[in-house]
């Protein structure tokens, strides 16, 4: 019985594990971008079960870019050391802020975090001795020496470790408690969730794996600079990817991941010039037939078929 | 001894004072009834002493525990459980999980025993569709669900504020044998209601609030004899 | 002796800092006090149409500078093809944009309204990105932008000499921001859109088409937004992704603003503007004014916060 | 026209004589085109031009007869401006399509990204673009690497030797005072940073700006500075959305300085249109007006039109037209595909290129096959971008001082 109930899951794991035995390095590389990306738009989501809609995604994600990366060449740790920093630096400043701003609600708190973004990056880029300046720093050799299968297991490692956090998220009262709150704050306070602990605690956790992702992408791709490691790519793509697969669950962002990152790369190869029109478009159309994003959209559809074959 | 009591509480919106010198005491397994005209104060009241809002002035003690200061989930735990004026569901949650919140977070029971929890209130309110979401739910079901969330958190006392509000005369009397069931196993209850014949039936003493303040205090019989309560609702009405 | 005494201590010193700094300023550094206003009047004029969309429909458009970047392109070939002037480019693109606001409102935003408030965001990104790509397509991303002699007009006052054009931001942030409030406060259509703004469900009951209202109010604004594109152009480039930017400027101005609050607005662009100003005042600071856009943005929303709290 | 016929056939028989030696050595069993992978930024104009100057070449090379009896495909894949879309992109071309070369290139920060890539299969790489001295560290002692654009401080050295040319050909140019104003992100910074150490002999002041390309466009600030520290050149490094409003706030403050210089990648269409442009001094590879001197440049120009309808309209197009060129010549000298001899091949080009200068790989201060390290000084005079120097190029004298409107 439990062993049925896991087989799913294993065989995905193992698929996913597998999957450089029947690609070559290219789509292994792209693979490894959208896993990136499906690890900034799962971790989006995790805050967003709480309510809060968080706008740092691009700043703690390149917050643990230059904490891996600087810490590296400064300190000459193993790479997996610096990217487990990043996520920490990430961590910790996101508990500091969250405990200064998560009084704030709705397009406040948005912005308020787009904003600590912004800074990050302008500050990083205005103390040039230490992070190289508006050039950043660059790594001599990347991590596994650019082998493509070791760095796809890398994150891999990464996605599935957030998507594990995520479940864990999910089958503990850790989910009650976002839910509540996302729900209705006034109750869920006066059951006696004490919500500003647990934004806090989910919002470092979040931001820790935006600086893991991000440190991991700066020891794969070598270097760190204000414009490629802040880029409105990593919020903006992320959030995509989650409302398209359908928010508030594990599997929403991550189907939501996968089908925008292999519908990216396969349009651009279809259509050379012109391929974000499309995307775009196919992007408006979806939002505007299925609101409740993929997932969504199949649970509703599974839902229906099992209750029309029930009342049969 | 009393479960409950406050001293001269006060809470302000800038100029407008909502609660003032609110003093009163709640005893072990007694009903109380807050009534008052529309504004008087009633639902502020709940939310200060439940912590939704701060008091402005004056203190509030749960047995010997000064409360006054501390914030709504550390009441719930110490023992202040509410329900809310309009219905406020978890409308991701199922029923079951709704009741869950308040057995996990009110006492921190764990998953499995809150399940549990959950299923034994819903029995003793009569809440049957337990795995239903909430958009299912009559509005019966939903003011069941919310008594039973705030019992989960296993409180010392209960404020229920109007959820006799929108049911009908069978409706009410299942609900009014539910409160009464609660009474009986040691909680101490103050129901909010516009509707006089619950408070007249439910209620071992009454308050009575207008303007922020207590005008009149005692059994129901004798309250609702007292020309200034008689004044004050008049004073609605026109 | 009353009026102080009904003022709060922190109203006072923010009465005393928004007369104070300007003094300061126009003794010290008056171009600074000059030039932010030019600048933060281009903020908050090009936040206004999003504050009015946000207030009313309850959206957040994320393509708000895109139809702004369109309406700046629509002006320039206004001006290649027709030889019209940006400024006089700013009527034709009222009548053009308020359809362009109409038929997006009808096929997307309107459908979008009954969906979870998300996806309201997503749409917008993603019209966002339609709008940009579209422009790329078409005129690439080589910036375009006519030469207009008058946009670099100026006087000397002694030893200052400053731009005058750029007062035209201004002007029209405070003309727009009348103008707007008149419509909201006294007429009926106005009235009704605040209505819609505060309680859409309230506003059904006493009878308002709130369909209507929501068309109306997006088209106006996208009208706006798509004119004020073409103000924007007579002293800025256009490129395709010349208008993001601007969604996040405006997006942050409202934001501190707080949502409903057009003076607000106003007040805030001018604020920052100067504050950017100031600091690039110094020499090798400029790279600091960022921040101090961000700084002065999370400390006003932070204070509104606690003093909600303390209230 | 004729010089440019006859350069032409000049280079058509060059190459049917290369390709029929080349072919004898040829073993029967290489069929098939050879491949040309390219990664270029395609939503921008940049790359967008540059890869179609660079099908240009390939059809001019095809309809010639091809390399080594063999045709050319190019395959180009859009990097979108972002690292891990680059990566992706070699690994495609190096995987999927099998490529044999790998040519294109934009943005450091994207090229960056591509290196670790580039690095793993060790192909020949003829890069057009990527200038930061940052991506030169990177590929420090890789034989098959080899870069056309010059470094950042080659441009900076360029200059210097510009100017010091300049100055002596016309004794009224003078320079002691220089103030720069740059915009802040990696591509201004980097050019600054490159120049100053080349510029050491002038008293030089920097103050960076936020370009309109990433939501600034108020320069009157850095444009005030400068007016007080009264320069004898003025130079903006920004991105082409910069170039008119940047001459629009000089003017409203009412900033002249004798030599008003500008910087960016690539010019707006309109600036010639403007009377503000007049005096201007532009640094840069390339202009329409090279072609007055290049035959190769007339020829390159003409094909692009009639091939396009468009004129070029950066010179990343010249670049990428130049840049299949010398690969394919370099291929067809070899003789074969064979990596050691495709490198000796190309360290031995010597390609007249449509930017006019003529393209050999020399050492740079970390890398063994740097191609161009020289600028030009232009010049905007009556809406043309006029070369001053090299005077070997030169199309028009210098008009100096800078007056403004």
């Amino acid at each position: 019985m439990r062993m049925t109930r896991y087989l799913p899951y294993v065989l995905g794991a193992a698929l996913a594990a597998l999957f450089p035995l029947f690609s070559g390095a290219y789509l292994e590389q792209v693979a490894v971008g959208m896993l990136i990306y499906l690890t900034l738009a799962l971790s989006w989501d995790m805050l967003l079960r709480s309510g809060q809609l968080g706008f740092g995604t691009a700043g703690f994600f390149g917050l643990g870019s230059y904490a891996a990366i600087l810490l590296f060449l400064n300190v000459g740790v193993h790479p997996f050391v610096s990217i487990a920093f990043g996520g920490v630096v990430a961590g910790v400043v996101a508990l500091l802020v969250g405990l200064a701003v998560l009084r704030l609600r709705g397009m406040y708190f948005a912005i308020t975090t787009l904003a600590l973004a912004g800074i990050f990056a302008v500050v990083l880029r205005n103390f040039p001795g230490l992070t190289g300046g508006s050039e950043g720093r660059m790594l001599p050799n990347c991590i596994y020496a650019g082998n493509t299968t070791k760095i796809y297991w890398l994150v891999l490692a990464l996605a599935v470790f957030t998507i594990v956090i995520s479940e864990v998220f999910e089958r503990t009262r850790i989910r009650l408690a976002l839910t509540s709150i996302r729900n209705d704050e006034r109750v869920a306070k006066s059951s006696g969730v004490n919500v500003f602990k647990y934004l806090v605690f989910v919002f470092a956790v979040t931001s820790a794996i935006q600086g893991l992702a991000g440190g991991t992408y700066a020891h794969v791709f070598g270097f760190v600079s204000p414009e490629g490691s802040f880029s409105a790519n990593f919020l903006l793509l992320p959030l995509a990817m989650a409302l398209l697969g359908g928010v508030h669950s594990t599997w929403g962002p991550v189907v939501g991941g996968l089908v925008l990152g292999a519908l990216s790369e396969y349009l651009k190869l279809q259509i050379p010039y012109g391929h974000l029109l499309v995307y775009g478009a196919i992007i408006v159309v979806v939002t505007l037939f299925l609101p409740q994003g993929l997932m969504g959209t199949v649970r509703a559809w599974w839902r229906r078929s099992h209750v029309t074959r029930g009342a049969q | 001894m009393a479960v409950l009591r406050t001293e001269a509480l006060e809470r302000r919106f800038g100029g407008l004072v909502a609660v003032h010198d609110l003093t009163f005491e709640l005893a072990e397994n007694e009903i109380l009834g807050i009534i008052g005209p529309n504004g008087a104060g009633k639902t502020t009241a709940i939310n200060a002493i439940s912590g939704l809002y701060m008091p402005t002035a004056g203190r509030i003690f749960l047995g010997e525990e000064d409360i006054t200061y501390s914030p709504p989930h550390v009441r719930c735990h110490l023992g202040i459980g509410r329900t809310f004026q309009l219905v406020h569901p978890l409308v991701d949650l199922t029923a079951r999980e709704n009741i869950m919140v308040g057995a996990l977070f009110g006492q921190h029971r764990s998953l499995r025993q809150a399940r549990k929890t959950a299923e034994e209130i819903a029995a003793q309110l009569g809440l049957e569709r337990i795995d239903r979401s909430v958009s299912d739910l009559t509005v019966l079901e939903i003011k069941k669900l919310e008594i039973g969330r705030a019992l989960a958190s296993d409180p010392k006392v209960l404020f229920l504020d109007e959820v006799m509000a929108g049911l009908n005369s069978d409706e009410t009397k299942a609900a009014l044998d539910a409160v009464r069931g609660i009474r009986d196993q040691g909680v101490a209850i103050c129901v909010v209601e516009h509707v006089m014949s619950v408070i007249r039936d439910l209620t071992d003493r009454v308050i009575v609030l207008d303007g922020g303040t207590i005008i009149a205090e005692g059994p129901y019989s004798k309250v609702s004899a007292d020309p200034r309560v008689i004044a004050a609702y008049l004073g609605e009405e026109e | 002796m009353t009026l102080f005494r009904t003022l709060r201590r922190w109203q006072l010193l923010l009465l005393l800092a928004s007369l104070g700094v300007p003094i300061v300023l126009m003794l010290w550094k008056p171009y600074v006090l000059i030039e932010g206003l030019q600048r933060g009047g281009l903020y908050a004029v090009i936040a206004l149409p999003m504050a009015l969309i946000l207030g009313v429909v309850g959206i957040i458009n994320l393509a708000h500078g895109e139809f702004m970047m369109l309406g700046a392109y629509f002006a320039y070939w206004m001006g290649v093809y027709a030889g019209l002037d940006p400024l006089v480019a700013m009527i034709p693109a009222v009548v053009a944009f308020a359809l362009l606001g109409a038929i997006t409102y009808v096929l997307t935003i309107r459908r979008a309204l009954k969906a979870p408030e998300l996806n309201q965001l997503l749409l917008t990104f993603g019209m966002a990105m339609v709008g940009t790509e579209f422009a790329n397509l078409m005129w690439t991303s080589q910036p375009l932008k006519p030469h207009l002699s008058y946009v670099y007009s100026s006087v000397a006052l002694g030893k200052l000499r400053f731009g005058t054009y750029a007062f035209i931001y201004t002007a029209a942030a405070i003309v727009l921001l009348v103008l707007l409030q008149l419509f909201l406060r006294k007429t009926r259509l106005g009235r009704a859109a605040l209505a819609v703004g505060q309680n859409p469900r309230g506003a059904r009951l006493v009878g308002i088409d709130v369909n209507r209202t929501y068309l109306l109010i997006f088209s106006v604004s996208i009208a706006l937004v798509g004119a004020l594109g073409a103000m924007f152009l007579t002293r800025h480039s256009v490129f395709p992704s010349a208008g993001s930017p601007f969604t996040m400027k405006s997006f942050c101005l409202i934001a501190m603003a707080g949502i409903g609050n057009l003076p607000g607005v106003v007040w805030g662009g001018f604020g920052l503007g100067i504050a950017e100003a100031l600091v690039s005042s110094f020499r090798g600071y400029g790279g600091w004014a960022d921040v101090v856009f961000f700084a002065v943005l999370v400390a006003v929303i932070m204070g509104k916060s606690y003093r909600r709290q303390t209230a | 026209m004729s010089l440019k016929g006859k350069a032409m056939g000049l280079r058509v028989w060059a190459l049917a004589i290369l390709v029929v030696v080349g072919a004898g050595f040829l073993v029967a069993a290489e069929e098939g085109p050879i491949k040309l992978g390219a990664v270029l930024p395609l939503a921008d104009i940049t790359g967008a031009q540059g890869s179609k100057a660079m099908q240009l070449a390939v059809d001019e090379i095809n309809a010639a007869g091809g390399v080594l009896g063999r045709q050319l495909e190019l395959i180009i894949v859009d990097d979108e401006s972002k690292a891990e879309k680059g990566a992706a992109a070699i690994d495609k071309l190096a995987t999927v399509d099998n490529v044999d070369v790998f040519i294109g290139g934009m943005s450091s920060g994207v090229h960056l990204g591509e290196l670790p890539a580039l690095k793993k299969y060790e192909r020949v790489t003829v890069w057009i673009g990527a200038a930061s001295s940052l991506v030169e560290q990177a590929v420090v002692g890789l034989d098959w690497y080899f870069h056309i654009h010059p470094w950042d401080y080659l441009q900076g050295a360029s200059y210097v030797e510009g100017w010091a040319a300049l100055q002596a050909e016309y004794p009224l140019i003078k320079i002691h005072k220089a103030f720069w104003a740059y915009e802040e992100g990696a591509f201004g910074t980097s050019s600054y940073q490159g120049s100053l150490v080349a510029f050491s002999n002038w008293e030089n002041v920097g103050e960076s700006f936020k370009s309109a390309l990433l939501g600034g466009g108020d320069y009157r600030a850095v444009l005030r500075h400068a007016q007080e520290f009264d320069p004898d050149l003025f130079i903006w490094v920004g991105y082409a959305a910069d170039a008119l409003p940047i001459m629009e706030q000089a003017a409203e403050i009412g900033f002249t300085p004798p030599l008003f210089v500008g910087s960016p990648p690539g010019w707006p269409a309109d600036f010639g249109t403007s009377p503000l442009a007049d005096g201007v001094i532009a640094y840069g590879m390339w202009a329409p007006s090279i072609k007055d001197v290049s035959p190769v440049s007339q020829h390159f120009w003409d094909a692009y039109i009639a091939k396009y309808n468009e004129q070029p309209a950066t010179y990343f197009a010249p670049l990428g037209y130049t840049n299949i060129y010398v690969v394919a010549e370099a291929i067809a000298r070899a003789g074969t595909l064979d990596k050691e001899a495709l490198i000796t091949a190309l360290e031995a080009t010597n390609y007249a290129s449509p930017l006019g200068e003529t393209l050999t790989f020399t050492p740079s201060n970390l890398i063994q096959h740097q191609g161009f390290r020289n600028q030009k000084i232009l010049q905007w005079q009556n809406g043309a971008q006029q070369v001053l120097w090299p005077f070997e190029y030169a199309t028009a004298l210098p008009a100096y001082p800078f007056t403004g409107p």
